[in-house]
């Protein structure tokens, strides 16, 4: 089934269960609890990390596989956003439409691109995607703004044509009827879990798309991804050209920018042109590196970190620490919140700053690679392992 | 975080969801026949506090969320009550709302309407948030009122001055209390005239957003409507740090007025090359040469420095007022914090306590509820003077300070002094008014 | 006419503060082979150096006046600074109105020190390591700068005014025998703009014409011929990297008049400043200071009123525009070496 | 029969004369060596060859075709391998990859996007790549890390690689520049060899006197950009154009 190796098959169903059980997994502390702060299992947030897990699969497929650094991939999930609230204003509130076309969008839109920044390498043609990405952004932001609602960010208005609109027509968005936003919460004891539509679309779609650059890094063409990486002169030398397989690595990524974008739309019909801003490029690739660049993996888990750190820690305010910390005297208390509150709430940035830095100081290669060195050690503890040195598969 | 309730989360339901073939024990709450989004079950109501914590206006969503954490404080009992004191309606009795002690939750809305929405949602599902509050930028306050309104929550706007927020993009749930563009513009027109004659040409820079443009129509029309000439209109990029290529053809235009349409770190920048460039003591068409800026701030005057002074702009509110409402509000936050609120500090504070207020009432946390008891609803003592939360487009309607940048400061708060404090009916104008045409509030969503 | 004169001005002047940045970036990455993410930041700093500088002069005791009252109607706390009363209101007040110059002084030592450590402790490690974790660790560091500077500073822009006597503006135009106002430019614009080509031209000279910027060059040149010449390169690299950073530190520091310094000034610099150094190719530094100056002057020619009339939006976007075209017409920049950062 | 014709070939870079009217015929099936002292212009005839540099002036016809104005990758699907002074292979890859790529390309052509069929259910070019690798002798390392190996293996591994795409023409490079004397005679060996097992034409750029003379049928010195004198190995040890060509620095 699925026509994929053992491992891979195994890796794949381990991520397509966390998926299905994200509600629990996310939410392991009980709702009363002081540390379901912490907890993370939320409809929306749940989408986040789906979704930007999504973006950072796409991203990885480009900058993983052929080492060309894109800095301006934001854009392609931003047009995909707009395309798809497109579809809400012009068609219906049906996800279908608005996801496909954004897909479609994304990808002309990343040929473009593409075909343009790929006529130069290395740091040239990460300043070149650069500079169209916040072009792109500043004229969404200023010029365009009868397509794009600039500041604002493009929305869906009663008075919009909508023409596959029917009177009974759900005005949230919805697939065939089942509203993205409906969801189940689920009481046991203490706990509560939160099921939704939409997270589960968005679960589904990215269980897809993970499975799909599963077939494309297994692939002959996800070989030749490597060898651009690799060595482009031995490429050339070899009777390969090596522009149409970058060019279309960055349409794949572009085109799953675009799916991502629209699946944000889809979640919740709003886009702002920030989406295209080069802080947002740079995030997909903060996500990629972290979790670990060319690994299949690695950008999901990326993505998770930093969408985690971005909604729970600049949510912990001075009156939770102190209800946190309240035990402490007087003293200590005011002590060690005054130590903490520099790294949560407003001071959210800074923790993720210096966890940039220790991360990519003492484990190259992201946190994948860290999880795997700490597992190696845990397994060399328990037996010599027959693992010979030269067996070392690169793109796992 | 703890709080009291489990099951705060209003429960979509559809009984469509069929996907995951659950064979757990599924224990529904009475949380599921709720009537609203979020109801409240046990002694606690949570509020959510979605204010700028990183990104240019960090300094302005701090002083919004010290004001918020005292209006709680005095909600629940604390303090010296502040405005609860002052304020002309007189059912918030200091026990929360409603019996319910207030709790809340904050977040970092980062000025961007993505990372807002996202930070709201995660209030209001995670946290079980009845109410979203804040705010320090137009673009962010539309696009987390449009989620309220589809969420079933409600929304009370913080700094946010573009029309388009109670205009083209209003919403039911949404409520805004700080003074808009079309206002400032009311407000500053004819001391503008009386100060510096019918006769003048201005010059506008505005900042290329929605807001900027709303601004810039706003003030144009209304100085143009006293008699001046508008020579021209230039968009400056939002991104610009440097504004002197813009400023430096400003003097040879011909214009004697500089407006400048900018907010924020745009303003502050602006404003500083302006004066860099010696425009304060020039003499054009035999006139002193002047600089206005539309919507001023005491934080952003901070930033400029001394570059303000004697420079004419409008404002929601300031702590140097008089009245009763204000000095209360400046005491409970002066010797709360040591120094006086902004008048973003005190939008919030009016907001809070507003919606505090109606849900008392209304007798209820609904949403409908709730808007019912804000819609026409007349108050005073909060600051302001009589005010009127107009049911037409939930905008409030008060008089608005034209102050000036102080010549002479005694401290580093005394920046701005009022010149005129224009009354309501000035600067009131028809819901149908063509500045904030095209949008419909459309109908209260409760959620569930 | 006078408007293009005005333009030109502006041009020189925006160019200076990007091709000093530029000129930065360039030195660390020409010398250490790092693409510093974190340089911004530096220039930052650099700014805060005068802010600091304000604040420590203008340090004060406070006495009680009973006569006003504060905002809480309690009596007014009246801060003197000491300076005002150790020398006299007159002398101590035109201290601290100097405090910007001041600053210069004192900004240089620290930003050798910064660099020194930030070389030492963090880059260092760094140089055998792909350059997206360069990108990754010395950008995780410019959030941290930033963000220590933002809880100890706040948010907000901080005024730090010139001192008196540079206030105001020069009228070029009478000179020229324009009309007066035609051409006016504020005096310190013009004084960074001297500076400016002060500090490259020092540089410069100092690559050109000491042994240690012989040796440094050739080790841009070729880094490991030098290495085998039994010179240690890496304390001069070092070295190099204060430089760098006292170059950024002191186009923050004299930034800070021009437009109050806040804390995400550096990031506000960042793309910019490497759009600079691309489109005057990596590891050049003529080509850094020269795309910072045409950078500069096309984008105030680009706000102006008659070219925006013709292409809306022009100047949003005309950095990017330029960088894009010269990128596809010159493969490498302005004069960028060959394979520099072409992998 | 000339399977590689080279008329009349000029190259100049600003002041130099690079190529000075080369003209040069390889025939198929020898073993063609070019030599000359540094600077004579052997590696911009090679660049010519292949691709990497057009000439001011003249023509290059591989089997009756033009090569001029293709890219590299076009002239080598044509039937032109080149091996590099310093060996040119995919180091972040493992060797059994490595070999496969070449196969790919032998296969499918310059571009192919066979992004979905997963590499394992390519049998055909697993066998041939494994195939190649035994032909080389390196099938003990097919899991290796290419990057890890000697550089006599990455070398041995590159003329696999460029022989799995079965080329008329093989452009060596220098092929033993920097090598130990061992390595050079294992090189030497394994072009010998290839040239026993297989139909193909060996054109080779060569500074090592003791490497050309084992291999080449054909020799042509080139010097200051032109050619001096095309003969066999025996006539031109004797020469006294190439003796001065080459020892003329000593001899005076």
């Amino acid at each position: 089934m699925f026509n994929m190796e053992k491992r891979d098959k195994k890796l794949l169903i381990i991520i397509a269960v966390l998926a299905l059980l994200a509600p629990f997994a996310l939410n392991p502390f009980p709702t009363d609890s002081a540390m379901a702060q912490f907890n993370a299992g939320y409809p929306d947030l749940m989408q986040r990390f789906v979704i930007f897990g999504i973006f950072a699969i796409g991203f990885n497929i480009l900058f993983g596989l052929t080492g060309y650094l894109s800095f301006g991939h934001a854009a392609f999930l931003g047009v995909g956003s707009y395309s798809a609230v497109w579809m809400f204003k012009l068609l219906s509130m049906n996800v279908v439409p608005a996801i496909f076309l954004s897909v479609i969008v994304a990808g002309l839109f990343s040929l473009v691109v593409g075909y343009i920044s790929l006529r130069r390498s290395g740091i040239y043609f990460s300043i070149l995607t650069l500079a169209l990405a916040e072009m792109s952004f500043r004229l969404a932001y200023s010029v365009l703004t009868p397509i794009t609602n600039g500041e604002t960010g493009l929305q869906v208005y009663t008075n919009d044509p909508q023409i596959l609109m029917g009177p009974d027509s759900p005005t949230v968005t919805h697939l065939f009827g089942l509203e993205m936003r409906s969801s189940y919460t689920l009481d046991i004891a203490g706990w509560s879990f939160d099921f939704a539509v939409g997270y589960y679309l968005s679960a589904i779609i990215m269980v897809a798309a993970f499975y799909l650059s599963i077939r494309i890094f297994r692939s002959p063409f996800g070989l030749m991804l490597r060898a651009v990486k690799s060595n482009q002169q031995r490429m050339n030398y070899t009777g390969l050209n090596t522009r149409p397989y970058a060019l279309a690595a960055f349409v794949i990524s572009g085109m799953y920018a675009g799916l991502a974008g629209g699946l944000l739309a889809s979640m919740d019909p709003l886009a702002g042109a920030e989406r295209m801003q080069w802080t947002a490029s740079g995030e997909v690739v903060l996500m990629t590196i972290l979790g670990g660049a060319g690994t299949l993996i690695g950008p999901i888990v990326g993505a998770g970190f930093i969408k985690y750190f971005e909604n729970i820690f600049s949510k912990i305010n001075n009156s939770v620490l102190h209800e946190w910390f309240g035990f402490l005297p007087d003293g200590l208390e005011n002590g060690v919140i005054w130590v903490l509150e520099h790294f949560v709430g407003s001071g959210w940035h800074l923790t993720l700053g210096l966890l940039f830095m220790l991360i990519v100081t003492f484990l190259p290669g992201g946190l994948v690679e860290g999880g795997q060195r700490i597992a190696k050690r845990l397994r060399r503890k328990g037996a010599d392992d027959d693992d010979a040195p030269g067996n070392k598969t690169p793109a796992e | 975080m703890s709080k009291s309730d489990v099951t705060r989360r209003g429960v979509l339901k559809t009984g469509a969801f069929a996907g995951t073939g659950l064979a757990l024990p599924t224990i529904f709450t009475a949380s599921s026949v709720a009537a609203y989004t979020n109801a409240p079950t046990g002694g606690g109501v949570t509020l959510g506090f979605n204010v700028p914590q990183t990104g240019p206006y960090a300094d302005e969503g701090a002083d919004e969320l010290r004001a918020y954490e005292l209006a709680v404080e005095h909600l629940n009992g604390g303090g010296d009550g502040g405005m609860m004191n002052t304020f002309s309606s007189k059912v918030l009795k200091g026990n929360g709302i409603l019996g319910n002690k207030v709790q809340y939750v904050t977040g970092d809305t980062q000025t961007k309407s993505d990372a807002a929405r996202a930070s709201a949602k995660s209030m209001i599902e995670k946290d079980g948030a009845v109410m979203i509050t804040g705010g320090s930028s137009s673009g962010v306050a539309i696009a987390v009122q449009g989620m309220c309104q589809e969420a079933g929550v409600i929304f009370m706007a913080g700094l946010t001055h573009s029309n388009d927020t109670t205009g083209k993009d209003k919403k039911a749930n949404g409520f805004r209390h700080f003074f808009n563009a079309y206002m400032s513009a009311a407000a500053l027109a004819p001391v503008l005239e009386k100060l510096y004659g019918a006769d003048r040409k201005a010059y506008h820079l505005t900042a290329d957003y929605t807001w900027g443009w709303t601004q810039e129509e706003s003030i144009a029309a209304a100085t143009e409507a006293v008699g001046w000439e508008t020579v021209n209109k230039v968009k400056t990029p939002l991104a610009s740090t440097d504004f002197s290529s813009y400023i430096a053809p400003v003097l040879n235009s011909g214009a004697d007025v500089l407006v400048l349409n900018h907010y924020g770190g745009n303003m502050v920048n602006s404003l500083t090359n302006a004066v860099q460039f010696g425009l304060k003591d020039k003499q054009v068409n035999g006139k002193n040469f002047e600089i206005v800026v539309p919507l001023y701030s005491r934080l952003m005057a901070k930033g400029a420095g001394a570059n303000v002074k004697g420079i004419l702009g409008s404002t929601n509110w300031h702590w140097s007022l008089q009245d009763e409402g204000t000095k209360a509000f400046v005491k409970s936050f002066g010797t709360k914090y040591g120094f006086p609120p902004s008048q973003a500090a005190h939008t919030v504070y009016c907001q809070t306590l507003l919606y505090a207020d109606a849900a008392e009432r209304a007798g209820t946390f609904n949403p409908c509820g709730i808007g019912e008891a804000l819609e026409g609803f007349e108050f005073d003592g909060l600051g302001n003077g009589k005010t009127l939360y107009r049911a037409d487009d939930h905008q409030c309607f008060k008089d608005v300070l034209v102050v000036k940048g102080k010549e002479n400061p005694t401290s580093e708060f005394d920046l701005l002094e009022v010149v005129e404090v224009t009354p309501a009916a000035q600067v009131t104008y028809k819901p149908d008014h063509p500045m904030f045409a095209g949008g419909e509030l459309g109908k209260c969503n409760p959620g569930a | 006419m006078d408007a293009i004169l005005l333009q030109i001005l502006n041009g020189l002047d925006k160019g200076s503060a990007y091709a000093l940045i530029a000129l930065g970036l360039t030195l660390i990455f020409g010398t250490l082979g790092v693409v510093n993410f974190a340089h911004g930041a530096l220039f930052m700093i650099g700014a805060f150096c005068a802010v600091t500088v304000q604040r420590l002069l203008s340090f004060s005791f406070v006495t009680i006046d009973e006569t006003k009252t504060d905002f809480l109607g309690n009596p007014m706390k009246v801060k003197t600074p000491y300076l005002e009363s150790w020398f006299g209101p007159e002398l101590g007040a035109s201290i601290i109105d100097w405090s910007v110059p001041i600053a210069i002084l004192f900004c240089i030592p620290i930003m050798l020190l910064v660099g020194y450590i930030m070389e030492r402790g963090l880059i260092k490690h760094f140089y055998k390591r792909p350059h997206a974790d360069q990108i990754l660790v010395t950008f995780g560091l410019a959030i941290v700068l930033q963000e220590l500077i933002k809880h100890y500073y706040g948010a907000n822009p901080i005024p730090t005014p010139a001192p008196e006597a540079f206030k105001g503006s020069f009228d070029f135009g009478v000179l020229m025998g324009f009309d007066p106002n035609a051409i006016i430019y504020p005096v310190w614009r013009l004084v960074y703009f001297g500076f400016s080509a002060v500090i490259i031209a020092a540089v410069f000279a100092f690559l050109q014409f000491t042994t240690f910027g012989m040796v440094v060059r050739a080790g841009m040149a070729d880094r490991e011929t030098v290495g085998l010449l039994g010179i240690n390169i890496d304390k001069r690299f070092t070295i190099m990297f204060g430089i760098a950073a006292a170059v950024a530190g002191l186009a923050g520091v004299m930034y800070a008049p021009i437009n109050s310094p806040n804390y995400h000034m550096g990031m506000d610099f960042l793309v910019l400043s490497f759009v600079v150094v691309v489109v005057g190719g990596m590891g050049s530094l003529p080509g850094a200071v020269l795309a910072g100056f045409l950078l500069g002057a096309l984008e105030s020619f680009s706000s102006m009123n008659e070219v925006k009339a013709l292409l809306p939006g022009i100047d949003q976007i005309i950095i990017y525009v330029v960088a894009i075209v010269i990128l596809l017409a010159r493969p490498r920049g302005l004069m960028g070496r060959k394979g520099v950062m072409e992998e | 029969m000339n399977i590689l014709e080279v008329k009349n070939i000029n190259k100049r870079f600003g002041g130099l004369q690079a190529l000075d009217n080369v003209n040069l015929n390889v025939v198929e099936n020898t073993v063609h060596a070019i030599i000359g002292p540094n600077g004579a212009g052997k590696s911009t005839l090679l660049n010519v060859l292949v691709g990497k540099l057009i000439p001011d002036t003249g023509s290059v016809m591989f089997d009756g075709q033009s090569v001029l104005g293709r890219a590299p990758y076009e002239i080598n699907q044509m039937g032109i391998s080149r091996v590099f002074q310093t060996p040119e292979i995919f180091g972040d890859l493992s060797v059994l990859e490595n070999m496969m790529i070449p196969c790919f390309a032998k296969r499918d052509g310059s571009f192919e996007l066979n992004a979905m069929p997963p590499i394992s259910g390519q049998k055909d070019i697993i066998e041939r790549a494994e195939h190649m690798l035994e032909d080389m002798n390196m099938a003990d390392k097919r899991h290796m890390h290419a990057a890890a190996m000697s550089r006599g293996d990455k070398r041995r591994l590159e003329i696999g690689m460029c022989l799995s795409q079965e080329p008329r023409l093989l452009l060596l490079d220098e092929p033993t520049a920097g090598m130990a004397r061992a390595d050079t005679n294992n090189t030497i060996d394994l072009l010998k060899q290839i040239k026993e097992e297989r139909d193909i034409t060996i054109a080779i750029i060569e500074h090592d006197m003791h490497v050309v003379f084992s291999l080449a049928e054909r020799i042509t010195v080139l010097a200051q950009g032109t050619p001096l004198v095309e003969d066999t190995p025996e006539n031109i040890k004797g020469h006294p154009k190439v003796r001065e060509a080459y020892l003329g620095e000593t001899a005076v």
